[in-house]
């Protein structure tokens, strides 16, 4: 669209005023300027500014938004705390950002077995509130102190659990309340405690990637908390590492709840900076959940068993939860202590295996950047949620890389990801299907997917202004 | 050095610093601002940042928001709780050395201070301490405390002593904390100190430091600094946690050779030696506001939990946020002197959790804690059920 | 526009001022000094004034060496030329005198508008402004809270403040001389290390008072200060009330009370 | 010794102002003690209503009527008045020490080439000179000022330092005079007269009024006036210091540019006590000055004073006066 003219824009500021009145939203240019930022390493444009940052208290709020800037076509873009690691939620054209950080209520029916949360919420506060009575929030991003409930389930993102453990968060979601682009709001799903059969409104929502309506509030199923037993298994290489999850699986073990694993040179830093002393390899650090105690040490006993079989150094139990604490954070603090030796941005990939070719896809992942002119200069680290099958090669992109190269490292990265996930013909489990990657979706499910999810969101936003960009595959 | 030199140099430092965020916004997790505000994305650590770095790159620092940007910039309480999660979870970023980086920038550029800290920075300049109070009533009252006891201080530089007691501004002259340099004296009578104090005591210099006002910063340093080299002092007491972090963190190599402590770290090392073994006072419930500039900054947590532990009748709870984690009271980086958007007010939310734990003190062992948690108990009409107490009374007390 | 700030130097009187034996004159030693406060607004209208419509600020002051230091931060502060009308120390001189000196240097200049403020912290006579507009014979607004500069008819538009909430609007042809009334803007803040600078490098043109006055024609001070004496306490009707604040606030009211105004 | 004096009437929207009555009392008197006549000057226009009442208490009045002078603008008044003057030739040319005299009499005194002495408290003749007392540094100090032998002197008396209660002596002569002015040659235009904004509170209507001043320190320490205001059922008004730093609205402002208020009580928490600010309270029937510097100029106007922390001493008082409701 094209550009507004100061009346015309003072106009959409009277209008969105009469919404959420003047303390609630903001033109000036470094708020306008934050919310324009994502995690990606190049540098904002002055066109991509969005007009104003809007923080509706309600669903009516945001339904008259919506209704406002569907009515003069003025694109709008939700944002949460705008943490997303994955990048690619930097709105490219200005328009008015939506905030959601007041839509933050929470309740709790324990009588109905479930609770309600808005989208605003951060989940770590969730999670702890829902501790605090004895729940378990089946959730667990990195992000978890700021990311909001609305973004990780727009996303549908288990974070670091393994899916075939407990599934996603999206498995709890009972049902949701929804304003459409033009500002209807509807609720979905049920009060029951069993989803619904068949067609299913919610699920178009649920990891919409934020195309085809605005999630207002969600209610989730209540998880008793479980029990927790921690096991690590040190490889001589990473190989055996991957076989030794292979044969997991195959060998019907227990899934566990988290399986992580990082390379050698990985577990130096990490373990080193935790205080702990390394081991000489690359290691496998999981957590099993169970109803007791004993339930859960005798799951992480018998991955253990299957582990071992692939030649471990070491393998046993963590028993000391402080010492379990200290070897989990270690895999968190690795990509910060890179980026802060060096001041420089670490971006990663998400490359997902196929059970069959997990060993193959881990050795494609050792050997990244090979072959890629700007990232193959750089050094490469590898860590993920193996449990997931799921790898994280990452570069620390150079600060002294002007603008455009930066975006080609990106683009390099993302190709990769490409081929990889096409190859073992499997999907990110984390980060989305559009945005950055449009062009893998394209490839991997054809252009007629495509189409449908084009022809979807005419139908729920024939304007196209509910964070446009996505679809098309900006980054 | 000439202005643009100097200005380019600033300039360039936070760009640099600005460049290492990146944006994941981990640091709103543990803002005392963006948990005291309506939430917007420029009243959080990263969001300050890179308004000041937009605002460089883009040209905008002397355009037409220019005073916005100032009030972002001077809203920060500078706890410093923003360093440690980005160190602990992200790129490291020093983020506070961006902000007052932009703030001194702003001050050099006749934007800033804020307009309410210009008379602080006046008085600062004539007086030598930022409430408009004059130099020479500063020692009013030791004069007081010496009509009721006969004192052991020396009186530095004139005398010679082996530790200096610093007192600071605030416990000087401000009444809610009258009994506070009186307590400490006392405890340093009472285990027999050889200490003394400044005839003639300036600020350390904090304020002008978090105004942005460095060359009034380097004078006082600087002033401060041969006070205590004339003094032959080895050891050198703080009761404000702004000062003996200022001192430490802030000030020129020559303060290298003093040993700087807070009071609650001397007398944690003196508890059960001759002169302070504390006796019960009475049942009570206490819990503790760890001043930032003590814990975050000088990671001095333990040594007042120790010597609240140490007073027998007493029983120790902690608040929900504590130590690293715990709640700024609103009232640092300069903030003390500007109205500030406060919705609840933070040292409010610290009243409440303390109430809630059934505490009937809240110790704390910050003069600005002390007078933010005063005023909380006031605004929430808490008074008769919750008072504030600095550690340094709590110890005299019960002695 | 060619902008001259008048500007003054006051000390600053915490406590109670010192009297010299002679009673004739103040003992001022010692006290810190600054830019009287009315001026401190008056330097900022016309700071912000160029700032807008172009041109240059000038500051002139007139006074003992220490002087210099306002000068210094008027230029500081974004002025392009500092005058500096050297007197001797001790001197004290009437404001007739100061505005004639003042007079026979500006009226040689180039200028649009003069500003000073509405009075000095010390004697708080409100005099030089008008007398010197009188000189210059050049249309006054005194007690100046808003101006608005109309470029096309150049002309002044202000709004000056009167009592009991009253204003009132006039429009000055230029040049013209306006009287500045505080809070009308919000005075910059010059730093020590900005100041520092300048005093290293800026200049500061300095002019002999004597000099000058000597070129003025039957120049004589018009009124002097036969002696300073204190304010006699035995004036005020006041009873003093002491204790502890729960007592003194007992007391009050029971007077209060036997007064009937409670 | 006998001799002249003019007083300049100052009126506005259709009244005398109030200090004009205190001069025509006060320097009256003085006059009288000092063998002089008592004479005024009033421009204006349709204003014969009050010629008549100036006029009885004046030995006589200069009525000098134009339609431009319904409001004051110095180029009129000066135009008008120096040809008065020399006619009349008067010793002493007296004005109130008001945004009028401020304006004015500097002006005017330096185009009759005589001595101004602004904002005095007082005035004597010796030596064949005019001595006045005045003070300095915002009442800190005073000084006696004596002006040099001179055919006119030219004084503005501060408001407040006379009671206007006038005695009439019957003697009612006006002289009307007509005076041609040549607004071709003027170069100040009036615009026009503003008046204070009438919505809000108007405290110079309440019987109680607590006025706050710079000691407050900030805008959120005000709760602890409020709280006294609040318990005694008075208004809350402040300082202009206050004022300009925006901790409260502009229709609270007491003292010269402020409203001037005349309560039962008025409790003048943290205020110093310029003349500025006194001039708008001293005429309360009570008034309670707290405040830390004992020297402070409002215990000079306070009939009761409390030297302390305003922070400790309102709250008291507070709880004290709601104990006993």
């Amino acid at each position: 669209m094209e550009k507004l003219s100061d009346a015309q824009l003072d106009r959409v500021i009277q209008a969105l005023e009469s919404i959420v009145s003047k303390e609630y939203i903001s033109t000036n240019l470094f708020e306008r300027i934050k919310n324009t930022l994502d995690v990606f390493p190049y540098e904002l444009e002055k066109g991509q500014v969005c007009h104003a940052v809007v923080m509706p208290g309600s669903k009516n709020e945001t339904s008259e938004i919506m209704k406002y800037c569907n009515s003069i076509r003025i694109p709008v873009f939700i944002r949460g705390s705008g943490t997303h690691l994955g990048g690619a939620y930097r709105p490219h054209i200005p328009g008015v950002v939506v905030n959601t950080h007041r839509l933050n209520k929470i309740e709790v029916f324990e009588e109905y077995g479930f609770f309600e949360c808005e989208a605003g919420c951060v989940m770590g506060k969730v999670a702890d509130h829902l501790a605090e009575l004895g729940y378990f929030l089946p959730m667990a991003p990195g992000s978890r102190d700021i990311a909001t409930m609305g973004g990780l389930i727009a996303n549908n993102t288990s974070g670091h659990i393994v899916d075939s453990s407990i599934g996603k968060p999206g498995d709890y979601v009972l049902g949701l309340e929804v304003v459409l682009p033009n500002g209807d709001i509807i609720e979905t799903g049920t009060k029951g405690l069993r989803r619904p059969a068949g067609i299913e409104l919610t699920r178009f929502f649920l990891g919409g990637d934020g195309l085809l309506g605005v999630i207002t509030k969600i209610r989730m199923r209540l998880v008793p908390a479980m029990k927790k037993a921690y096991g690590l298994a040190v490889y001589n290489d990473l190989l055996s590492l991957a076989r030794g999850v292979q044969r997991m699986y195959l060998e019907r073990r227990p899934i566990p709840l988290f399986m992580e694993f990082l390379d050698a040179k990985s577990t130096k830093i990490g373990f080193g900076l935790r205080g702990l002393e390394a081991p000489e390899g690359a290691v496998n650090m999981f957590v099993n959940i169970g109803q007791t105690e004993q339930e859960a040490v005798g799951k992480v006993d018998m991955v253990l068993e299957s582990l071992r079989a692939e030649g471990t150094i070491d393998a046993h139990q963590v028993k000391d939860a402080d010492t379990w604490h200290k070897i989990w954070s270690s895999r968190e603090v690795i990509g910060s202590n890179l980026m802060q030796q060096r001041g420089e941005q670490l971006k990663s990939a998400e490359i997902v295996s196929n059970l069959r070719d997990l060993v193959l896809c881990m050795e494609d992942c050792i050997n990244f950047t090979q072959g890629l002119p700007l990232l193959s200069q750089l050094d490469l680290y590898l860590f993920g949620h193996i449990g997931a099958l799921t790898f994280h090669p990452a570069c620390l992109i150079p600060r002294h890389w002007e603008n455009d190269k930066r975006r080609e490292a990106i683009d390099e990265l993302y190709q990769r990801d490409t081929e990889l996930n096409l190859k073992y013909s499997t999907c990110g489990g984390e980060w989305g299907q559009f945005a950055k990657r449009k062009d893998f979706f394209v490839k991997r499910y054809g252009e007629r997917s495509y189409e449908i999810v084009k022809e979807l969101k005419k139908m729920f936003d024939p304007n196209n202004i509910l964070n446009p960009g996505i679809l098309e595959g900006y980054r | 050095m000439n202005e643009d030199k100097f200005v380019n140099q600033l300039k360039e430092n936070i760009l640099d610093i600005a460049g290492r965020c990146r944006n994941c916004n981990y640091c709103y997790s543990v803002c005392p601002l963006f948990e005291s505000t309506r939430g917007f994305q420029v009243q959080g650590p990263s969001g300050i940042l890179q308004a000041i770095s937009y605002a460089i790159k883009w040209g905008e620092i002397e355009g037409n928001e220019k005073e916005i940007l100032r009030d972002i910039l001077y809203s920060c309480t500078t706890c410093y709780s923003c360093v440690l999660k980005c160190k602990s979870r992200a790129t490291g970023v020093p983020i506070l050395e961006a902000i007052e980086g932009g703030r001194r920038l702003l001050v050099e550029l006749m934007i800033g201070p804020m307009p309410k800290q210009i008379k602080v920075l006046e008085s600062l300049e004539q007086e030598g301490n930022p409430y408009d109070e004059l130099a020479s009533k500063r020692l009013d009252w030791l004069k007081d405390l010496r009509k009721e006891r006969s004192l052991n201080n020396k009186l530095l530089p004139r005398d010679k002593a082996e530790i200096l007691l610093y007192v600071g501004c605030t416990a000087s002259y401000d009444v809610d904390l009258r009994n506070v340099a009186p307590s400490i004296v006392g405890l340093l009578e009472a285990i027999g100190a050889d200490y003394g104090i400044l005839e003639q005591e300036k600020c350390c210099g904090y304020p002008a430091k978090k105004m942005g006002e460095e060359g009034l910063f380097n004078d006082l340093a600087q002033n401060n600094l041969e006070k205590f080299n004339e003094s032959g002092v080895q050891t050198i007491l703080t009761i404000s946690p702004h000062c003996s972090n200022t001192f430490i963190n802030e000030y020129p190599e020559g303060i290298k050779k003093f040993k700087i402590q807070h009071y609650t770290e001397f007398f944690a090392e003196m508890i059960g030696r001759k002169g302070l073994n504390p006796k019960s006072r009475g049942e009570k419930v206490i819990t503790y506001q760890d001043p930032c500039d003590l814990g975050k900054r000088q990671g001095v947590y333990d040594a007042p939990r120790k010597i609240l532990k140490s007073l027998q009748g007493v029983s120790f709870v902690e608040m929900k946020r504590n130590r690293e984690n715990s709640l700024c009271c609103g009232g640092g980086g300069g903030r003390m002197w500007i109205e500030t958007e406060e919705i609840p007010r933070l040292s409010e939310t610290r009243v409440k959790e303390a109430l809630t734990l059934g505490a009937e003190i809240i110790a704390t062992a910050c003069p600005w804690c002390h007078i933010q948690l005063e005023d909380a108990i006031k605004t929430t009409r808490s008074e008769g059920k919750i008072k504030v107490k600095d550690v340094a009374e709590l110890l005299a007390e019960s002695i | 526009m060619e902008i001259f700030v008048c500007l003054r130097q006051t000390p600053i009187i915490k406590g109670e001022p010192k009297i010299q034996m002679d009673r004739k004159s103040l003992d001022l030693s010692g006290l810190n000094r600054h830019m009287n406060e009315w001026d401190t607004y008056a330097l900022e209208e016309a700071l912000q004034m160029v700032q807008k419509h172009g041109g240059n600020v000038t500051v002139v002051s007139l006074g003992p060496k220490e002087t210099e230091d306002v000068l210094l931060h008027g230029l500081a502060a974004g002025a392009a030329k500092a005058i500096h009308i050297v007197t001797s120390d001790q001197q004290s001189i009437d404001n007739w005198t100061i505005s004639n000196v003042l007079n026979h240097f500006i009226n040689k200049q180039p200028f649009d508008l003069i500003l000073t403020g509405v009075q000095a912290e010390d004697d708080g006579c409100a005099e030089i402004g008008p007398t010197l507009a009188y000189l210059l014979e050049i249309p006054h607004g005194s007690m100046v809270v808003r101006t608005e500069y109309e470029p096309d008819q150049n002309e002044m538009k202000v709004i000056r403040e009167l009592e009991g909430g009253y204003k009132d609007s006039l429009r000055l042809k230029l040049p013209a001389l306006l009287t500045v009334q505080t809070g009308i803007n919000q005075p910059r803040y010059v730093s020590t290390m900005r100041l520092r600078r300048f005093k290293k490098e800026a200049t500061i043109t300095k002019l002999s008072f004597s000099d000058i006055a000597s070129e003025i024609k039957a120049l004589s001070p018009r009124v002097e200060i036969l002696e300073f004496f204190p304010y006699k306490p035995e004036a005020s009707q006041v009873q003093w009330l002491k204790g502890e604040p729960v007592a003194v606030a007992d007391q009050l009211f029971e007077r209060l009370r036997a007064k009937g105004v409670l | 010794m006998d001799g002249k004096i003019l007083v300049v009437i100052e009126h506005r929207e259709n009244e005398i102002r109030e200090i004009s009555w205190e001069l025509l009392s006060g320097i009256g008197r003085w006059a009288e003690s000092h063998k002089m006549e008592l004479e005024g000057v009033l421009l204006g226009y349709n204003q014969e209503e009050f010629v008549d009442e100036l006029a009885g208490s004046l030995s006589k009045l200069y009525y000098i009527e134009d339609k431009s002078l319904i409001v004051y603008t110095w180029e009129y008044y000066l135009n008008a008045l120096i040809p008065l003057i020399k006619k009349v030739g008067p010793q002493l040319i007296i004005l109130g020490h008001t945004s009028m005299g401020m304006d004015l009499g500097p002006r005017l005194s330096a185009s009759m080439g005589s001595p101004y002495l602004p904002d005095c408290l007082d005035l004597e003749f010796n030596e064949g000179g005019l001595v006045v007392i005045r003070e300095l540094f915002g009442g800190k100090l005073n000084c006696k000022v004596k002006a040099i032998p001179s055919e006119h002197y030219f004084l503005t008396l501060r408001s407040g330092i006379f009671n206007p209660g006038v005695e009439r002596k019957g003697r009612k002569q006006v002289e009307k005079i007509a005076h041609k002015f040549d607004p071709e040659k003027f170069t100040t235009k009036f615009l026009e007269l503003i008046k204070p904004p009438q919505e809000g509170v108007d405290i110079s209507k309440a019987d109680i009024v607590i006025g706050v001043g710079r000691g407050i320190g900030d805008k959120d320490k005000l709760k602890v006036v409020e709280e006294l205001a609040e318990a005694t059922g008075g208004a809350l008004a402040a300082t202009r210091p206050v004022i300009d730093n925006g901790w409260l609205s502009g229709e609270r402002q007491v003292g010269q540019s402020g409203k001037t208020v005349k309560p039962k009580l008025y409790i003048a928490c943290g205020i110093s006590g310029a003349s500025q600010h006194n001039i708008g309270v001293k005429k309360s029937e009570t008034i309670v000055a707290i405040n830390v510097d004992p020297r402070a100029p409002i215990y000079r106007i306070a009939h009761y004073g409390i030297v302390g922390d305003l922070f400790e001493i309102v709250p008291a008082i507070t709880a004290k006066i709601r104990s006993m409701k």
